[in-house]
């Protein structure tokens, strides 16, 4: 019973007063970025107002319940007593307390039933982001919306990049098995399934990075898929959407990033995209992710600086210390910070190193050979390429340029 | 199968006898495997990536006639259900073998139904159809199989008067599993065959 | 027990004296002969005694029990710290997977069964159940079945999906071992156990009640397992369409989950958790029943409100139909399906409510005694109030879309199940234990069992609420410092403390097995009614004989044992004994029937059932393999069919040859 | 406790062994000579416990007078099996595998007839021995024969005659069955002789039947669907195809999930999509996944929905329909059948190049309407 009184007192803080004491603690407590009890939008708030009072009524009923059942202990216990009356129950008795419970229900069930539908709704949508989960990695497509000056799709993979107060609906899906997105500061889970689209409100208050993780059982590296939400102000997201459109820029001639450019033209091509990256003949390079990888797709790398995160969002592309300093930041400081991106000094090199050098052996993937006979041979996430770490040098120069 | 000797004259009970009330259960179970079976088929039977589409190759005439096959084998194995009860062997005897070669006839009918079908071009692995389809009638025509098996092997042992527990429960036993299975055949008639995409 | 007629040979010696000695079974058949004993290895291998069915049942979910559980700790030790390295990913996928089949399929379920079996002839009153060489080949099929998902473990791999096993994910692509092969066929026939034992039991206490005994006094314990047998009947073949197309998917190319096929990977969670939701309720209702058999005991009174306790069971049956897709609000449903199956999830904790308002006051103003069965099912009330909690803030279904696959929601069912079902199965032990061998469990030892049990699993799985609502996902082989958080609430020191408690736990469970040595060896007989007991199972000798009750008594009470012990003093409505436990029965003894006839072991069924692991696996490697499974299983069955359900008096060998069947006549 | 019997073949199972360890070790692993010689050691094996656990000749008296011991059919049997098998060596696997279960099954038939009728002085209680050990594979087995034979001599029958007479000629021969069964429950007089006469006839007539039927073979327009794959062809022009567009389906089992709904309403065409609160001409699809267009139809006229799968980069194909590669008159493309007014259908494509490497875009037009097309935009 001990926990039980501890969580109770936990989940409720709000609402019961009985449990002030324990308000302090939780408010001092730097909580997991997934807590669920930290809404920062409106629909996860919807939720919020909901489950605060039923798990606050849950917790009184069960404190109840102990109190009926202990009180019954101590008193009743056999201290020589006769055996008593052979009573059969006390039906009006019975029935009041069946009834009771059953009003308190209809009473949650009411307001649960216009969350679910409000929860529900796709037509006051403002800015569509079609989600597409694999294993082990999300892909973030933004459909042609002139509005928000998206005039040629943009792709990224790590990081969802929305602006503040806007309501964006995520149109999910998945490329082989069941996954489920799930940012708990801003709405509650909605699984990607292959060969259907679901739909997921989104809404921001604050510009900040909200955490999350892929939640529906998707083999090996599930506990590896996670994902980043990223809030950006209407400014800084115009600034976003500006750069993720803007052209291509080739590394100079003669530095170690072009040698870079064409080991990445080389080996990485065959299945990550950079848009407009060139071959030697001037041709475009078009990687063919469908011919190597089961699930028909990889990374896009095209700006890959710009984001925080790489490999399903398992690693950092910033060092510990840059990443704490853009997580940190105050709303108002963190477009800038967030835009900024990745430089040279703020790279996490150790990481990124260790995954070019053998991927499947920092992230668990099906890039053994002998277990690929059921997929032709596809790989299910990034072999071992074999890189020599001059190779991985120029890799990770031409890398940094990808802003 | 018969196994009363547990049973006592006086105790509680439906009034049913052991070996009824457990058949009559049993089919309760079956009615969800097919129910299963029947949904997966009602809600996979429009997607046709790929080879006909069920109104293209159903063959309703044919499925009409081998329907009425099987629901005249009903009628026959009351007659052996009544012959039974009126300890006539001789009829008990025929009118099983009856049944049995009318359900022959139906499982001949379907085996001659899938060949056709698949040469038309709809295999097990083609469509979401094909394998539901084949699953669902595939399960069926196992019922009706499994059925005939069991009355042929009641002749055989009713030829040699070893019929371990009451003769007439036995066959009224087979009968209920028998029209059983004719009745989820009439379901999936008219779901499968009749009601159109 | 010389009242067992049985054709006896030694009347057949003088009258056959120059019959040639080579026309006996032993002489003719050899090691074939029909086995008629009921003492040795070989009563037990071909018995189809209900009471040693039962006790198989126990004794092999015991086993699995065990499996289940170090699997648990593995798991537990694997996510004690940041990045665990006992287990690789594929590994732990592979133990979790286990874990929940094990604990499911082979053990709780079996438990269950094994208690059913055993008690529910003797709770109604009857000599054995309606088809007892079913009964038999039920057990075989559940231990082949258990046998062959585990086999996996050493040809390949596991299964690898989670126990809910959803497509696609369970597809031959995703899953290329034959892990998830040996599980699906495995399941599918330890799914034929579980068909076949509900309709046994069904028909059991429909026609086989005694005397007076009408359906409202019945048992609690019987009724509530009657209700899960419904349940099993109707979900069994659900899921069975469910194996089978995934099976058909995996080995013969069906299509079924193949998306690109135009397929819907949701077909797969409707069909499971259409069982799924009812197998929950089986899990958790033969506990029930249990607790509400050893609080009216210990209370010394009648449990409070039996027809409200019976009728929220039978509504739990029912309304457990239409709530299955509580399991999946986050799977994209739509809104309309989210909130009718919100509000019925919502309307099936109001008859489960009833039933702990029913405990709760079958305690208040009786006479309790604080035995370790009564503790253990007052630890199931307390702990099952906790998961029945958090089950009604699941029911919330926006709520639900923030907890639903996180440690939250395995707090909730461990709550539920290892409060609920595996507490109620505790008690059952300490309780029917003196009736099942006729000696004591240690109360001592029980009582530490207890204590240690009830703290490790607050330990284990108190944390585990707050693990799940700090988002920490389900089914992850490594958590990270970097999403642990600080402070009071920080995900590393909570799992920690999950781990540490996994462990109290394992040390609960291991008194229980020392008290099951201790009390193997222990030399002191139990009395005939040690804790004062109220229905029939206890009308009889410990452990019973084979023919349960020399003469089926005549029911006039719910509790009849009771009422025939106690009357009530018309003055103080308090009860006095008028009768000890032994006068009781030796009422019975003086009416004994002279004719009882009880049917004979049998080999079919345990040849039946080693047919079907052979075909599975004939399915998985080589279809010759299943074809000789095939002829096995057509063998068996016409074997059986052919043969006499009693054995007829050329069955038994002659004293001077075989003493079996002389031995057969003594109790 | 090891007689004759035993002895024998004890030591024909240790020969059997060798036998195949010696195979596995000189010739090959596991071929399929190696599963035959287990399947041989594993077949002497249980013959040699069968004749151990059942005490074979437990008797030390002399068998009785030849006179006792009745005719017996398994000798014969047993020569017809090894002719089959030899006959399989030559010809082909199917009757090898024939003669071997025929072979098998006679032995153990011979076995245990030869056992029960030295079990002992009675004959009723030998024979009723043997019925107890082989009855309950002898009726089933028998019984799954006679319905085999039953069954595929009737589907042969119908494979090779006509539509329509397949339906007729199946109602007769049921009638028949019926009549036949209520002639004889109407005169149980009838003679056995006549009654096994007409059985008999009957059993002919139909392996008879079974027999030719094989010998034909397919009926024409079912040997030419099988030649042809009819329904395999996707032509996606404006008049209706013989086969393709036979009986449109009408409805969809999958109504909601799609990626978009394309209308084609008074002569436009148009994509709603979940989100997008206005009708689109451009659809921004996912790459190498398959989405699902549901095409509705709201023209009188019987119209198509036709996806061009673009030009593909030299050599891979651009994307992938889900059905068969439509590429006649050099257009990669695929389509739904001509559907009437007011029917819907979907067309599943997986788009596995993205657009910059097409020369043409990816479209969705209906042959038919002119200026009417969506794009899908690739990325």
């Amino acid at each position: 019973m001990k926990v039980r009184r501890l969580t109770s007192r936990y989940l409720g803080p709000r609402s019961l007063a009985a449990s002030g004491s324990l308000l302090l603690l939780a408010s001092c407590a730097t909580n997991a970025p997934q807590d669920t009890w930290q809404p920062k939008g409106p629909n996860a708030k919807m939720i919020d107002d909901l489950q605060q009072p039923v798990f606050a009524v849950a917790g009184i009923i069960g404190i109840i319940v102990a109190a009926c059942v202990g009180f019954a202990i101590w008193r009743y216990k056999d201290r020589g007593q006769p055996i008593p009356e052979q009573t059969h129950g006390k039906p009006a008795l019975e029935v009041s307390l069946t009834v009771i419970p059953a009003l308190i229900l209809a009473v949650v069930g009411v307001f649960t039933f216009r969350a679910i539908f409000d929860l529900a709704r796709t037509d006051d949508t403002q800015l569509v982001i079609n989600v597409t989960g694999q294993q082990w990695w999300w892909e973030y497509d933004y459909p042609v919306q002139n509005e928000w000056g998206i005039t040629q799709p943009i792709i990224s993979s790590g990081q969802l990049v929305l602006p503040i107060g806007t309501k964006v609906l995520l149109r999910e899906t998945s490329r082989d098995v069941i996954h489920s997105y799930w940012i708990p500061a801003l709405n509650g889970k909605r699984d990607a399934v292959p060969g259907r689209v679901h739909t997921l409100r989104l809404q921001a208050d604050a510009p900040g990075i909200y955490a999350g993780q892929c939640t529906e059982f998707c083999g090996l590296s599930h506990a590896n898929m996670r994902m980043e939400a990223v809030a950006l102000s209407d400014a800084d997201f115009a600034k976003w959407v500006a750069n993720q459109q803007a052209a291509y820029q080739a590394p100079a001639e003669g530095t170690l990033a072009k040698e870079g450019e064409s080991v990445f033209l080389n080996q990485c091509v065959r299945c990550h995209q950079v848009s407009g990256l060139k071959r030697a003949d001037g041709s475009l390079a078009i990687a063919a992710p469908d011919e190597n990888v089961w699930s028909g797709a990889a990374p896009n790398l095209t700006k890959l600086m710009t984001r925080n995160t790489f490999a399903g969002a398992m690693f950092n592309l910033l060092r510990d210390a840059c990443r704490d300093d853009v997580w940190r930041a105050e709303s108002a400081a963190f477009g800038e910070k967030y835009l900024g991106g990745v430089d040279e000094s703020c790279l996490n090199v150790n990481d990124l190193r260790a995954w070019l050098r053998n991927a499947p052996e920092v992230k668990p993937m099906y890039a053994n050979p002998a277990l690929l006979t059921d997929t032709n041979g596809k790989y299910r996430g990034m072999p071992n390429l074999g890189l020599s770490e001059s190779d991985i040098d120029k890799l990770v120069a031409y890398l940094l340029t990808l802003k | 199968m018969a196994e009363t000797t547990t049973h006592d004259a006086h105790v509680s009970s439906t009034g049913l006898s052991n070996v009824k009330l457990g058949m009559w259960l049993f089919l309760g179970s079956e009615c969800l495997l097919f129910g299963g079976l029947i949904s997966t088929y009602m809600l996979y039977r429009g997607r046709v990536s790929d080879g006909p589409t069920p109104e293209q190759i159903y063959d309703i005439p044919f499925t009409s006639v081998s329907s009425f096959v099987l629901l005249m084998s009903s009628l026959t194995m009351v007659l052996a259900v009544s012959a039974a009860q009126k300890k006539d062997d001789r009829g008990v005897n025929l009118w099983l073998t009856t049944t049995a070669l009318l359900g022959a006839t139906f499982v001949g009918g379907q085996v001659y139904e899938f060949t056709a079908f698949y040469n038309e071009g709809l295999g097990f692995s083609t469509s979401l159809f094909g394998s539901s389809f084949y699953t669902l009638t595939g399960f069926h025509g196992v019922h009706v199989t499994v059925g005939i098996i069991m009355l042929l092997a009641l002749v055989a042992i009713n030829k040699r008067s070893s019929v371990p527990g009451s003769k007439s429960e036995t066959v009224e036993m087979i009968g209920l599993y028998w029209h059983f299975v004719d009745i989820v055949w009439i379901i999936i008639f008219t779901l499968v065959y009749l009601i159109p995409v | 027990m010389a009242i067992i007629e049985r054709p006896t040979p030694v009347l057949d010696i003088p009258a056959l004296p120059a019959a040639p000695p080579a026309i006996t079974p032993s002489r003719t058949f050899g090691a074939l002969k029909r086995p008629v004993a009921s003492t040795g290895w070989k009563s037990w291998l071909f018995t189809v005694d209900h009471k040693k069915i039962g006790l198989m049942y126990g004794a092999t979910a015991l086993f699995f029990f065990i499996v289940g559980g170090l699997e648990a700790v593995l798991i537990r030790l694997q996510l004690a710290a940041p990045e665990g390295k006992v287990l690789n990913a594929d590994l732990y996928n592979q133990m979790f997977t286990m874990h929940a089949t094990t604990m499911v399929f082979l053990f709780v379920m079996p438990m269950a069964a094994g208690f059913a079996n055993y008690f529910i002839p003797l709770q109604i009153g009857a000599r054995d159940v309606a088809f007892p060489r079913i009964n038999a080949f039920g057990f075989w099929c559940f231990l082949g079945g258990g046998i062959v998902i585990n086999l996996a473990w050493f040809l390949g791999g596991a299964a690898d999906g989670g126990w809910f096993m959803y497509a696609p994910n369970s597809g031959p692509v995703f899953s290329p071992s034959n892990g998830i092969d040996f599980w699906a066929l495995g399941l599918q026939i330890a799914g034929i156990a579980s068909l076949t034992g509900a309709i046994n039991l069904i028909v059991t206490v429909l026609n086989m009640r005694a005397p007076g005994m009408s359906l409202m006094k019945m048992p609690v314990f019987t009724w509530l397992v009657t209700v899960v047998q419904f349940l099993l009947l109707f979900a069994i073949p659900v899921i069975t369409v469910a194996l089978f197309l995934l099976t058909f998917q995996r080995s013969f190319g069906a299509q079924f989950f193949d998306v690109a096929a135009g397929a819907d990977p949701l077909l797969w969670q409707h069909l499971f958790w259409i069982f799924g939701h009812p197998e929950v309720y089986v899990l958790i209702l033969p506990s029930f029943g249990i607790v509400s058999e050893v609080l009216p005991v210990f209370s010394r009174k009648p449990l409070f409100g039996y027809p409200f306790v019976v009728f929220s069971g039978a509504a739990i049956g029912f309304v457990g139909w239409g709530v299955w897709a509580h399991h999946m609000f986050a799977s994209g449903l739509g809104p309309v399906s989210v909130a009718v199956f919100s509000v019925a999830t919502m309307a099936i904790a109001v008859p489960t409510g009833v039933k702990i308002i029913n405990w709760t006051l079958t305690m208040w103003g009786g006479k309790l005694v604080f035995s370790t069965a009564m503790k253990f099912a007052v630890g199931l009330i307390l702990l099952f109030t906790i998961g029945g909690l958090s089950g009604v803030t699941h029911s919330v279904a926006p709520s639900d879309t923030q907890q639903t696959d996180t440690y939250y929601i395995v707090a909730h069912f461990h709550y539920v199940l290892f409060g609920g079902s595996v507490f109620g199965l505790f008690a059952g032990f300490y309780y029917w234990w003196p009736k099942m061998f006729g000696k004591l469990l240690n109360e001592r030892l029980g009582s530490l069992n207890f204590w240690f049990m009830v703290i490790g699993m607050n330990l284990t799985f108190g944390p585990m609420h707050i693990l799940g609502l700090q988002g920490q996902p389900r089914r992850m082989y490594q958590w990270t410092e970097a999403r642990a958080g600080e402070g009071f609430f920080n995900i590393a020191f909570w799992n920690l403390v999950a781990s540490i408690g996994s462990l109290v736990l394992t040390l609960g469970i291991l008194f229980f097995l020392i008290n099951i040595v201790v009390t193997a060896r222990s030399k002191v007989r139990a009395p005939l009614d040690p804790w004062n007991a109220r229905s029939l199972e206890w009308m009889t000798s410990n452990p019973p004989k084979e023919h349960n009750f020399d003469s089926i008594p005549k029911v006039e009470h719910l509790d009849e044992f009771f009422h025939r012990k106690y009357e009530e003093d018309p003055v103080t409505h308090t009860m006095r004994g008028v009768a000890t436990a032994e006068q009781v029965l030796a009422e019975l003894e003086r009416n004994a029937d002279p004719h009882i006839h009880m049917p004979s072991p049998s080999y079919w069924p345990l040849v039946l059932a080693v047919g079907l692991p052979v075909i599975a696996l004939g399915v998985i490697y080589s279809t010759m393999v299943a074809i000789v499974g095939g002829f096995i299983v057509l063998y068996a069955i016409y074997g059986w069919a052919l043969e006499p359900a009693t054995a007829v008096a050329s069955d038994f060998d002659t004293p001077s040859t075989n003493g079996h069947a002389v031995s057969t006549t003594h109790g | 406790m090891f007689k004759t019997g035993s002895k024998l073949f004890l030591g024909l199972s240790g020969f059997a062994a060798f036998n195949l360890v010696a195979y596995v070790i000189f010739v090959e692993r596991l071929a399929i000579g190696g599963v035959a010689l287990s399947l041989v050691f594993a077949a002497l094996t249980g013959l040699a416990a069968i004749v151990l656990l059942i005490n074979e000749g437990d008797n030390e008296r002399q068998p009785r007078d030849a006179a006792l011991i009745g005719a017996s059919l398994w000798p014969l049997t047993t020569v017809v099996g090894i002719v089959l098998l030899i006959l399989g060596l030559i010809v082909a696997q199917i009757y090898f595998i024939l003669g071997i279960v025929v072979v098998l099954a006679a032995l153990a038939e011979w076995l245990v007839q030869a056992w029960s009728e030295s079990a002992s002085d009675d004959p009723a209680h030998n024979e009723s021995a043997r019925q107890r050990l082989l009855h309950p594979i002898e009726f089933p087995v028998i019984a799954t024969l006679g319905l085999g034979v039953v069954i595929f001599s009737f589907s042969r029958i119908m494979l090779a005659i006509s539509k329509s007479a397949g339906a007729v000629s199946f109602i007769v021969a049921a009638s028949l069955v019926l009549l036949i069964g209520a002639l004889f429950a109407l005169r149980p007089a009838l003679k056995p002789a006549l009654v096994s006469g007409i059985c008999v006839i009957g059993a002919v007539g139909i392996v008879a039947g079974g027999i030719a039927g094989a010998g034909i073979g397919l009926r024409s327009d079912l040997a030419e669907a099988a030649e042809e794959g009819h329904y395999l062809h996707r032509e996606c022009g404006v008049e209706k195809s013989k086969y393709f567009d036979k009986k449109a389906m009408k409805n969809l089992s999958l109504r909601s999930n799609a990626a978009a709904i394309v209308e084609l309403r008074d002569g436009k065409l148009s994509a709603i999509m979940v989100g997008f609160n206005t009708p689109q001409q451009l659809i921004t699809a996912s790459r190498a996944n398959p989405v699902t267009f549901i095409f509705r139809n709201f023209d009188p006229t019987e119209r198509r929905l036709v996806a061009s799968l673009g030009n593909a980069m030299a050599g891979a194909p651009a994307a992938e329909s889900d059905g068969e590669e439509a590429d006649h008159a050099g257009k990669n493309e695929t389509c739904t059948q001509l559907i009437p007014k007011g029917a819907e259908q979907a067309l599943t494509i997986k788009y596995n190049k993205p657009t910059i490497a097409q020369t043409e875009p990816f479209t969705l037009t209906v042959p038919g309407v002119a200026g009417q097309s969506i794009e899908v935009l690739v990325p």
